[in-house]
């Protein structure tokens, strides 16, 4: 191959990053547009596991029997897999909040076009 | 360790879940309220200063009893100095400010027990939340964390604004989270460069690795970190382009809430403000942009100011471009300017809740907050006229009120980091300022009241007029005595002054 | 007609768009007093650039001066342009983002 | 190899989940990228982050997303 695995997993993250916001300014659905947030902040939790990956390296997950220097050499680094946890859980709660709140403008409005319910 | 430090964010989430728990009996559970909102400003008195550390160890070079034994890999080298856990530090400039946060905070919840007459229920559970959280934003260390109590201010935010029945929250809460969703996976990911250059999330490790020269502080991965990162601190403070979303979350929220929510902005802007000097003050561009910033939003915000209507918007939009006098003071980078700045943020959390506040009596008594339609309130409520009136003097910097000695360090500091051009603008601005102020105060006070003006409700709860009281003697205080503020802050701003070699 | 009729009517056509109500007196006079306050900071701020170079300072004043004069009535232009829609929230917000980066970026590799 | 794929998987996806004129049909094309970042976590050596991933990416949002087009309506006009 000719590019290795970060570069090609930091530049799918950067590439739903763009969809992602290209997917909010442009598209009038909300419902749309929320998706397209999901993938913003599914891009940026790509981009921190790329981060951590080490390649060639092993799971971080240590196991008896293993030599203790060569799980320190070869073991991913572990911290932002530990953050991207907690934030993929945040990116689950809002998409929920904005998904009712779009639900109770639909009853009130009767319409999910961006353009006629978030105008002036 | 010492203990009260993780309850000054403890305390506020159990207020909120204990709160909720409690159905029906309205009178006990204001009591209980009222008494556990006033822990919130009495917590950072009784606190010392220290270092707490979150489900681990301080770093092995303080820590003999850990370190004997490991090998030299770790103990040799800069591993030794990082700190493995989560780390909140408590020092004098945090006491000031989770103090005012927690005075502002409790007479927020007093004035809206009062007001809203349910005690219990999601109103209360978001306001807890939101506090605990912005204290969580000035005490903490660790940028993930950090970015994680963001997020739950944003939801807390997003739910205060939700529960208020303003006509039209609906839409602007849906606006504030797709601009949200929008912008802070972008600070994330400014997180995540940070994280991938020098692979530390602790501010102080990341400071200590850019110095001691693991990481080439000139990498353009940290410049494009520090640019998302700054992104990130415009939409959490509200400064433009985010000027007119934040204004607009303030008018649709109950004024008790907005009250609360500039105070979470304010101190936003302050946390995240730090961060950023601590981290980038060795890129001079960094406080360019800051400068940049916050002239912009002063301009903007108090213009845009001028054409309102709506009262609520009114103040939202004064209090973005006072958020422009604080941004000025850090931007100026000298020690002089980042204590004037801090002390005006604080000057400004105090007086813009005093205006919400005051400006929401008429709100309950009325249910109206279109200038057009309101006057002649000056009969009905002469104190807290004159109780107004003495806020929008304090806004705009009469001595001897408080945001008159913070708007006069930020100019004497202007003039002696050599742009005595700001200067010109914030004293141009500030008498802008007052004469916005002046036309709210005429349409609801002094002009004649129209016919058709009903009021609802005659009496204005006691909690109100004594919370007004205490805003009031604030401002007096840091007004008759600067040094009072001031003395907390000059260590933190010396610190960040001396910046990176 | 004296200045402050002229002044009334070119409120009066630019408002014309977003018919909120009627001009008074009062929205008419905070109208002006934003329109200046806003124009003479911007000219103040400009100021500023002394510290790059004096010419650059001198031709950017006059350059925004007139162009200030010619636009003149600026405000309810901006009050329209920085309106509540989500589309130019977000429209101003990627603007604001990309010029954030490139500026770190390039100012900062060449400053 | 396998790797590639997934990040074309992903991309692909994503687009076409937004493409969809049919709500109910892009909420459920949304969890098919969210499936193949799940596997991708897994080559990228965050076993765990993939499991959470794996239910929130490929079950939980695009439930969440059907039910709002249940409660609003089906097809974008």
């Amino acid at each position: 191959m000719i590019i290795d695995t970060q570069l090609a997993s930091l530049l799918t993250a950067g590439a739903l990053i763009v969809i992602g916001i290209f997917a909010a300014v442009f598209l009038d659905n909300l419902i749309k547009k929320v998706i397209g947030l999901a993938f913003i902040g599914d891009g940026a939790n790509l981009f921190l596991i790329a981060m951590g990956y080490k390649p060639g390296g092993i799971v971080y997950i240590y196991l008896p029997g293993m030599a203790r220097d060569f799980f320190a050499q070869n073991a991913a680094y572990p911290l932002p897999f530990a953050l991207v946890l907690t934030s993929i859980v945040i990116g689950a709660s809002t998409m929920a909040v904005m998904l009712g709140i779009i639900m109770v403008l639909y009853k009130k409005r009767g319409s999910l076009k961006a353009s006629e319910i978030l105008g002036e | 360790m010492n203990l009260l430090i993780p309850l000054m964010v403890i305390v506020p989430i159990i207020c909120a879940l204990f709160l909720n728990l409690l159905h029906k009996k309205d009178r006990t559970i204001k009591a209980i309220a009222i008494i556990l909102a006033l822990t919130l400003p009495l917590l950072p008195i009784l606190a010392s200063y220290g270092i707490h550390y979150f489900g681990g160890y301080a770093p092995l070079a303080q820590n003999p009893t850990l370190s004997t034994g490991l090998p030299s890999l770790i103990t040799g080298t800069v591993l030794n100095t990082f700190h493995p856990a989560i780390t909140y530090a408590f020092q004098d400039a945090q006491k000031l400010f989770i103090f005012i946060l927690g005075l502002v905070a409790f007479l927020a919840i007093l004035v809206s027990l009062f007001e809203t007459k349910r005690p219990s229920g999601v109103y209360g559970f978001m306001m807890f939340m939101g506090v605990a959280s912005v204290i969580a934003l000035l005490l903490t260390d660790d940028i993930f964390n950090f970015y994680v109590f963001f997020e739950i201010m944003a939801l807390a935010t997003v739910g205060i604004v939700l529960v208020s029945g303003v006509k039209g929250n609906y839409e602007t809460a849906l606006k504030y989270m797709i601009l949200g969703s929008i912008t802070s996976p972008l600070l994330l990911l400014g997180i995540a460069l940070l994280l991938g250059v020098t692979g530390n999330v602790n501010i102080t490790d990341i400071i200590a690795s850019l110095k001691i020269g693991v990481v080439d502080p000139k990498n353009p991965v940290l410049l494009m970190a520090c640019g998302l990162i700054v992104f990130g601190w415009l939409y959490g403070s509200g400064l433009p382009p985010f000027h007119t979303i934040k204004s607009a979350i303030y008018s649709k929220a109950l004024p008790h809430g907005a009250a609360l929510l500039q105070a979470f902005s304010v101190f936003t802007l302050i946390a995240l403000g730090i961060i950023i000097l601590r981290i980038f003050s060795y890129l001079p561009f960094s406080q360019m942009i800051i400068l940049g910033v916050s002239l912009l939003a002063m301009i903007l915000g108090i213009t845009m100011a001028l054409l309102q209507t709506d009262l609520k918007r009114m103040i939202g939009f004064l209090a973005v471009g006072e958020l422009g006098y604080i941004g000025i003071g850090l931007g100026l980078g000298t020690a002089y300017g980042i204590t004037a700045g801090l002390f005006q943020a604080i000057n400004e959390v105090v007086i813009t809740a005093f205006l919400f506040i005051g400006f929401g009596v008429i709100y309950y008594q009325t249910g109206e907050s279109d200038i057009r339609k309101l006057g002649g309130m000056m009969v009905k409520t002469p104190l807290v006229a004159l109780l107004v009136l003495l806020a929008g003097f304090a806004m705009a910097g009469v001595p001897p009120l408080n945001a008159f000695q913070s708007k006069l360090m930020l100019i004497q500091a202007s003039i002696q980091a050599g742009l005595p051009e700001l200067g010109v603008i914030m004293i141009l601005l500030s008498i802008v300022t007052f004469m916005t102020f002046m036309k709210a105060f005429h349409a609801v006070y002094m002009r004649p009241k129209p016919a058709d003006l009903e009021i609802k409700n005659e009496k204005i709860p006691r909690a109100t007029i004594l919370s007004l009281i205490v805003f009031l003697v604030v401002c007096l205080i840091f007004g008759l005595f600067p040094q009072l503020a001031t003395g907390f802050l000059q260590a933190i701003s010396s610190n960040l002054a001396g910046g990176m070699p | 007609m004296n200045l402050y009729d002229l002044i009334v009517k070119r409120i009066k056509e630019a408002q014309k768009a977003d018919s909120d109500g009627l001009v008074t007196n009062v929205s008419t006079s905070s109208m002006l007093t934003a329109e200046i306050t806003l124009i003479s900071s911007l000219l103040v701020a400009l100021i500023m650039l002394r510290l790059v170079s004096n010419v650059l300072m001198i031709v950017a004043v006059l350059v925004v001066l007139f162009a200030a004069i010619l636009a003149m009535p600026l405000m309810p232009r901006l009050k329209r342009e920085l309106n509540d829609s989500l589309f130019n929230m977000t429209f101003y917000v990627v603007l604001a983002l990309a010029i954030v980066i490139v500026l770190f970026y390039w100012g900062s590799l060449n400053v | 190899m396998i790797e590639y794929i997934l990040m074309f998987i992903v991309i692909v996806g994503s687009i076409l989940a937004l493409m969809q004129r049919d709500l109910l049909k892009a909420a459920i094309i949304t969890g098919i990228p969210g499936a193949a970042l799940a596997f991708l976590y897994q080559y990228l050596l965050a076993p765990d982050v993939a499991l959470t991933q794996a239910i929130v990416g490929s079950a939980i949002v695009p439930v969440f997303i059907a039910l709002a087009v249940y409660k609003t309506r089906r097809v974008e006009d």
